[in-house]
C-alpha cells in the first residue's frame, strides 16, 4: 500500500508546519491549525474525500527530517523550492510567489530600500533566519556577515528588531504579509524593496520522493482549485495579491534545475 | 492581551510540561537506582560498563538525542511517539544524574552500616535492601527534587519533537501578539510557579534530613 | 535518509571551527557561575535581608529554564535601556542562570566541612576574610570537585541555547550545514559526538583534578 | 564460672594480608566456651582485625579458623551459618539510624531466624530488658545517648542468641560517665556465662571478668596469660610498657 | 609556681541560652594568671559553652565576662584584640587537613600577627620542638597520629603567645597509649606557668597540676575547690558520685 491509497483509504493525512504565520499555524482563538498551505491541502483533497488533516508542530529544522522519517505524510509550512532541498523531498507545483522583503521599525529611520542600501551602509545590521534563502541573496548582494545576525525563528528576528539589534529583518514577503497583518504595531514592510539580481523564490508542499503518485494526485488537484473561486478566496484570506500569484508555466521541475 | 492572558495562554502548555515530567520519571527512577546501585556494587569491566551507559545518558547534548531518537531512528525501524521520545530522552538525561546521587548517598554510609548488616548473619541483597538504600534515598531526596525541577525546565525543548510545552506556547502566543517583554515575563513566571514549590519542597526535606542526631559534627 | 560517513566527515571542520567560540564561552561562564555563585553564597550565609533576598534571587533562578533568561536578557533588557552584545549576554545569561545551582554546590561544600574548622580559624583570630580565603576555601574545593565539574559539563551542554542569540557557536554551525544541505542526521550526529568528547574531557580532568585535591594530606 | 569444656574459635597460624601489610602473623588463640578473653595492644596492631576474622567480616590468607567447628572462609554458606554463632558489638554501636531501636533488634530475628514479627518482639524486648533499656524500644538512635545506643546494639546481638559475643573497644567512643553503665551490662553478661570476645583498653574490666589477657603489637600475639599473670610482674617487656603507659595517667 | 597577681579571666553572673535551652546559669569564675583549672562534670552541663564563651566563640546573654580587662562581647574589634590573649585546643583537634604542619602554625602569625615568613617559621619551629615533634613540620595532619595531630595543635595555639590557654577534651579523642603523650606536654606547659583553663576527665592530670577544680552540672557550677579539697572527702553530693563513676572503671 502506498502512501497516497493509505491516505485515500483512511481520509487522513499526517501534515508537517512550524507554526509560522502564514504558512501553516494554530490560530490562538479556535486552536486549530490553519495557515496557507493547510487551506490549499485542505482545499485541493477535500473532493477525494481526505478530510480530516492531522497536524505536527514542530520547529522549521525538523520539518524536512520529520517528513523523511515518516513522521508526516506532507510538509505544508511554505518550503520555498531550492535545488538543495530537490535532493531530498518532492515539491508539489509552486502555490506561491515569495520576493524577499523586509521588516523595519515604523518609519523606516534607516531609509533601507534593497540590498544595495544595506550592502552600503556600514551601521546597518541585518537580521534573517537561520539557512534561511534570504541570507544567500544578502551576501550575493554584497551584505557583509559580519552585519548580519542570524536567528533560528522569526519571533527572535522580530525580537532583535524591536530591541534595536537589528535594523531590518529580511524574510519572505508572504511572511512580511502575515505577520504585519497581525498585531505587529511599530513595524512595517520597507516598500519598495529592490532585490536586485536575487531571483524570486516560489513556495510549495513537500512530499518524500518515493510517494510520486501522491504528489501527482496533489498536482493534479492543485491544478484544478487553482483559478477557482476558492482559491482566490484563500488569497485574499492571508491578503495575498498579484505580487504573490505564481505567473503560469513555471513548474516545480524548472524550479529545481535552477542554478542556485 | 494584558499579562495576565499571556500568563495563562502559556500555562496552556502545562499539561504537556506535566505530562513529559511525570513520563519521564517513570524512565528516571528506574534508571537512576538501577543503574546507581549497579555502579556501587560493580567492579572492573562490568562497572565500565555500567559508567559507559550512565555518561552517555548524562554526557550527551539532550536537544541532539531527542533529534536522533525522534527524527532518525525510524529510519532504521524504530518508530516512537513523540511522548516516548521527550519522556525517554529527558528521562534517562535526569536519571544518569540523579544516578550518581544514588552512588555517591550509598557510598557516603559509614561502612558500618554494612559490616554490622553481615555480622547480623543478613544477605547482601537484604543489607542493600533494608540498611544501605533506605539510609542513601533519605540522604539523596534533596537531590532527588531537583532533579525533577531540571526534568520540568527540561522540557522547554521537547517543540522540537511536535509537543506543546509553555515555551513553545510563549513562542505560539509570541506571533499573534507581540509584547516581549510581556511574554518573557509571563514565561519566566509560568516556570517559576510551577518549580518554586518544588524547590521549596526540596528545602524543607533538605531541613528534615539533616535534623536530629543524624548531624555528625567535629571529626 | 542513511548515515552518509563521506558527508559527515566533511561537515567536520566546519564544526570544529565553532569549537573555539563553544569552548571560550563555556570557560568564560564557568569562571563567572563560579565567582557569582560563591558570592551569593557569602551573602546568603551572613543573612538578614540581604541573604534572604539573594536566597530567594538562587530560588528564583533554579526555576526557571535558562531558555527563558537569555530571552529575557537579550529582548527585554534593551527596552530598559540595557543594551549588551549577543556574547556578552550569552555569557552573563549562563553565569548568572548556573551561578544559583553552583551555590548550592558550595553550599554543601562548606556545610560538609566540620564545624570545628571555622572555629579553629576563629579561635586563632583569623579574620572572616582569611578564614574563606585560606580555611574554607580549599577544603570547600576538596569537597566539591566532582558537583563542580558536572555543572561545568552542564554548562558546556548549554551553550547550544545560545543560538537563540546569533552566536555561532557548534551546534548551531551544524544546523547551518543541515539547512544548507537538508540532511540533518549527520551534522548533528558529528556536534553531538564533539560535545560528548568535551564533555567527558572536562569530566576526566575534574576527576584528576579531585584525586590531586584529596591526595594532599590524604591518610 | 563455667568449664571450658568444648572449643568455639580456634586459630591456628593465621595470617592476614591487606596488599601489601602484613597485618597480623602467625596468630594462634583458642577460646574455650564460657571463657572470656581480652584483647588489648596499640593503635594499629591488629585487635580489629582480628576479631573481624573471627566473625568472618574479613578474609585471612593463611592458617585456619574454625569457628564452633567450621572452617570459616572455605564455603560462604557455612560461613554464613557460623557467623549467626556469634554476636558483634562495635565500637561506633552501628545501630542502623532508619530503623526504631525495637526495628533494630528484631531485624535479623526475622530475616535471619526467620521468626514471625510478635515472637521477634517479644525476644528483643526480654533483651532490651536485659540491657536496662525496654523503655526506649520505640525511640530512634538518634534520640538517645552514646551509652544508650551502645546497650541497645549489645541487645541486638544477643537476639540472634550467639554462642560467643565479640566486643571491639564497645566504650572508647563513650563519655565517661557512660562508661560504666555498658560495662557493667557486660560484667552482668559474663556472669551469666557468655562466651566473649572483648578488645578494651578498660583494665578494670580486665581485671574483673577475663580469665585471659591477650596482648598484640605488630600483628602478633606477644602476651597471652591469665588476667592474675598479665597484672602480675610476668609477660613480655613490650606489654609492660603498654600497660604502664595506659595505667599511668 | 607563680603568684596569682593579676586576673585574666573574671566570669560573673554568666548567663546563656541556646533558643529556649538555658546552658549556663549564673556562673562565676576568675582565674587569675598562672593559675591551672580543670573543669569536669556530666555530658551537656555546659563545659564546653563555658569555655567557648571565654574566647568569644559564642555569645552569651546575661553577666558580665572579662577578658585580660576588656568586657567580651560589647565591641567586635576589643573582642578579636582580646581573643588573641588566649590559644584554644579542640577534642578533634581541628587542624586545617589541606595545610602543612608548619602552615597549620605560621597561618595565623603571618595572617594576624603580620610576621613574615622566616619570622612565623622560626616561631613556628620552636613551638613544634616543645612539643617534640619537629620531625613531621613538612607533614599534612592526615599522615599523623591522633596524640602527634593533639600536639601539632597545641604548638599552633601557642604560637600567637597566648597569656590563657583554653583545652577542651585534649585528650578524649585519643587512643589510650597517646592519652599520655599529649598530657605530658600540657603538664610541661603548666610546670612553665601558662594560665590554663582545662576541661577534661583524666583525674590524673587533675590532681597533678589543677590549682583550682570546677564540677559544673546542669549548667551550674555545683563545685570550686582547690585540686586538694576536691579529691578530699568534701563537696558537692552530685559531684563525689561523678567522681565514683569514673574513678570506678
Ligand atoms: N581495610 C583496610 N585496608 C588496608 N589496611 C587496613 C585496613 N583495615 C586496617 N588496616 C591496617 O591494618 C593494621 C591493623 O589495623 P586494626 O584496625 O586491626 O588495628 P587495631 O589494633 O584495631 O587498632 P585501633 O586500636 O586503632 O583500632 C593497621 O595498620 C591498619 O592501618
Ligand atoms: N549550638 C548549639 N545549639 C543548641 N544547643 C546546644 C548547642 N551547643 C550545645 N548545646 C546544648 O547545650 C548544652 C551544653 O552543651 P556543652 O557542649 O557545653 O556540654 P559539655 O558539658 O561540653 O558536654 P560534653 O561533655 O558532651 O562535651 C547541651 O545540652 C547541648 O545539647
Ligand atoms: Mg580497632
Ligand atoms: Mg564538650
Amino acid at each position: 500500500e502506498t502512501t497516497k491509497e493509505r491516505i485515500l483509504r483512511e481520509g487522513r493525512i499526517v501534515v508537517g508546519i512550524h507554526n509560522r504565520s502564514p504558512w501553516g499555524f494554530r490560530d490562538d482563538k479556535t486552536g486549530e491549525p490553519t495557515g496557507w498551505h493547510p487551506d490549499i491541502l485542505k482545499a485541493a483533497f477535500a473532493e477525494l474525500g481526505v478530510t480530516n488533516l492531522e497536524f505536527q508542530v514542530t520547529e522549521f529544522g525538523a520539518l524536512i527530517p520529520g517528513l523523511l522519517a515518516g513522521r508526516f505524510d506532507a510538509v505544508a509550512s511554505g518550503l520555498a523550492i531550492t535545488p538543495d532541498r530537490c535532493k531530498q523531498v518532492a515539491f508539489g507545483a509552486p502555490d506561491l510567489q515569495a520576493p524577499d522583503a523586509a521588516i523595519v521599525l515604523a518609519g523606516n529611520p534607516k531609509d533601507i530600500h534593497g540590498y544595495a542600501d544595506i550592502a552600503d551602509d556600514e551601521t546597518i545590521i541585518m537580521g534573517a533566519g537561520r539557512g534561511s534563502v534570504v541570507t544567500t541573496n544578502a551576501k550575493a548582494a554584497g551584505v557583509p556577515e559580519t552585519r548580519m545576525l542570524l536567528f533560528p525563528d522569526i519571533e527572535s528576528n522580530l525580537s532583535a528588531l524591536r530591541a534595536g539589534r537589528i535594523d531590518t529583518a529580511l524574510m519572505a514577503s508572504p511572511t512580511v504579509i502575515g505577520l504585519l497583518a497581525g498585531n505587529a504595531h511599530g513595524l512595517e514592510r520597507a516598500l519598495p524593496f529592490d532585490v536586485g539580481q536575487a531571483s524570486t523564490n516560489f513556495a510549495a508542499i513537500a512530499f518524500r520522493k518515493e510517494d510520486v503518485d501522491l504528489r501527482a494526485l496533489y498536482d493534479e488537484q492543485l491544478a484544478k482549485l487553482k483559478g477557482t473561486e476558492a482559491f482566490a478566496a484563500i488569497m485574499g484570506k492571508y491578503g495575498f495579491g498579484e505580487a504573490e500569484a505564481v505567473p503560469p508555466g513555471i513548474t516545480a521541475t524548472d524550479l529545481c534545475n535552477r542554478e542556485p | 492581551m494584558t499579562l495576565i492572558d499571556i500568563w495563562l495562554g502559556i500555562l496552556q502548555g502545562l499539561g504537556t510540561t506535566a505530562a513529559v515530567t511525570a513520563y519521564g520519571l517513570v524512565f528516571a527512577i528506574p534508571f537512576a537506582l538501577a543503574f546507581g546501585v549497579a555502579q556501587y556494587l560493580t567492579g572492573g569491566v562490568a562497572r565500565l560498563l555500567v559508567t559507559g551507559v550512565i555518561e552517555f545518558w548524562r554526557s550527551s547534548a539532550v536537544i541532539i538525542l531527542l533529534f536522533v531518537f525522534y527524527y532518525a531512528l525510524p529510519v532504521v525501524g524504530i518508530t516512537l511517539s513523540a511522548m516516548t521520545v521527550s519522556a525517554m530522552v529527558l528521562g534517562l538525561n535526569a536519571g544518569g544524574y540523579a544516578s550518581q546521587a544514588v552512588r555517591a548517598g550509598l557510598q557516603a554510609l559509614p561502612s558500618g552500616q554494612r559490616e554490622a548488616g553481615a555480622a547480623l548473619g543478613l544477605s547482601r541483597p537484604a543489607i542493600l535492601l533494608l540498611i544501605e538504600l533506605p539510609q542513601a534515598l533519605i540522604t539523596m531526596s534533596p537531590t532527588f527534587v531537583n532533579t525533577v525541577i531540571q526534568l520540568v525546565k527540561a522540557t522547554a525543548l521537547v517543540s522540537l519533537v511536535t509537543l506543546t510545552d509553555m515555551t513553545f506556547r510563549a513562542k505560539e502566543i509570541a506571533q499573534v501578539e507581540y509584547k516581549p517583554v510581556a511574554i518573557y515575563t509571563a514565561l519566566l513566571l509560568a516556570f517559576f510557579v510551577v518549580c518554586y514549590p518544588i524547590a521549596l519542597a526540596g528545602r524543607w526535606l533538605e531541613r528534615r534530613v539533616a535534623a536530629p542526631g543524624s548531624r555528625a559534627d567535629g571529626i | 535518509m542513511g548515515f552518509d560517513l563521506a558527508f559527515a566527515l566533511s561537515s567536520v571542520p566546519i564544526i570544529l571551527g565553532a569549537v573555539g567560540t563553544t569552548l571560550f564561552v563555556a570557560l568564560v561562564s564557568c569562571i563567572g557561575a563560579a565567582a557569582t555563585g560563591f558570592l551569593f553564597e557569602m551573602v546568603r550565609r551572613v543573612g538578614g535581608i540581604a541573604g534572604l533576598t539573594i536566597g530567594f534571587v538562587i530560588d528564583f533562578i533554579r526555576s526557571t529554564p535558562v531558555l527563558a533568561w537569555l530571552y529575557f536578557l537579550y529582548f527585554v533588557l534593551p527596552f530598559y535601556g540595557i543594551r549588551l552584545g549577543s556574547m556578552t549576554v550569552g555569557v552573563m545569561g549562563l553565569s548568572l542562570y548556573y551561578s544559583g545551582y553552583l551555590a548550592e554546590v558550595f553550599k554543601a561544600g562548606i556545610d560538609a566541612i566540620p564545624r570545628g574548622q571555622s572555629e579553629a580559624a576563629r579561635a586563632l583570630s583569623l579574620s572572616r576574610r582569611d578564614a574563606v580565603i585560606h580555611v574554607i576555601a580549599p577544603q570547600m574545593l576538596r569537597n566539591i570537585a566532582a558537583p563542580l565539574g558536572n555543572y561545568f559539563v552542564s554548562i558546556l551542554k548549554a551553550t547550544p541555547y545560545l543560538a537563540v542569540l546569533a552566536v555561532p557557536e557548534m551546534l548551531g554551525q551544524a544546523f547551518d550545514i543541515a539547512s544548507e544541505t537538508y540532511r540533518y542526521t549527520e551534522p548533528l550526529v558529528v556536534a553531538g559526538i564533539i560535545f560528548l568528547v568535551l564533555a567527558l574531557a572536562i569530566s576526566h580532568g575534574v576527576k584528576r583534578l579531585e584525586r590531586r585535591l584529596l591526595a594532599v594530606g590524604a591518610r | 564460672m563455667s568449664t571450658q569444656s568444648d572449643t568455639i574459635v580456634d586459630i591456628q597460624g593465621l595470617n592476614k594480608w591487606f596488599g601489601a601489610l602484613h597485618v597480623l602473623k602467625n596468630v594462634d588463640l583458642t577460646v574455650g566456651s564460657g571463657t572470656r578473653v581480652v584483647v588489648c595492644g596499640p593503635s594499629g596492631s591488629g585487635k580489629s582485625t582480628l576479631i573481624r576474622c573471627i566473625n568472618g567480616l574479613e578474609t585471612y590468607q593463611q592458617g585456619t579458623l574454625r569457628l564452633a567447628g567450621t572452617m570459616l572462609g572455605l564455603n560462604a554458606r557455612e560461613t554464613a551459618a557460623a557467623r549467626r554463632q556469634t554476636g558483634m558489638v562495635f565500637q561506633s554501636f552501628n545501630l542502623f539510624p532508619h530503623l526504631t531501636v525495637l526495628s533494630n533488634c528484631t531485624l535479623a530475628l526475622r530475616r535471619v531466624a526467620g521468626r514471625s514479627r510478635a515472637e521477634a518482639e517479644d525476644i528483643a524486648m526480654a533483651h532490651l530488658e536485659k540491657v536496662r533499656i525496654p523503655e526506649k524500644a520505640k525511640s530512634y538512635p538518634g534520640q538517645l545517648s552514646g551509652g544508650q545506643q551502645q546497650r541497645v546494639a549489645i541487645a541486638r546481638a544477643l537476639c540472634l542468641n550467639p554462642r560467643i559475643m565479640l566486643f571491639d573497644e564497645p566504650t572508647s567512643a563513650l563519655d565517661p560517665e557512660m562508661i560504666k553503665e555498658v560495662l557493667d551490662v557486660m560484667v552482668a553478661l559474663a556472669r551469666d556465662g557468655m562466651t566473649m570476645v572483648c578488645v578494651t583498653h578498660e583494665m578494670g574490666f580486665a581485671r574483673e571478668v577475663a580469665d585471659q589477657v591477650v596482648f598484640m603489637d605488630g600483628g602478633c600475639i606477644l602476651d597471652s596469660a591469665s588476667s592474675r599473670d598479665f597484672f602480675g610482674s610476668a609477660g613480655h617487656p613490650r606489654s609492660r610498657l603498654f600497660l604502664e603507659k595506659i595505667l599511668k595517667h
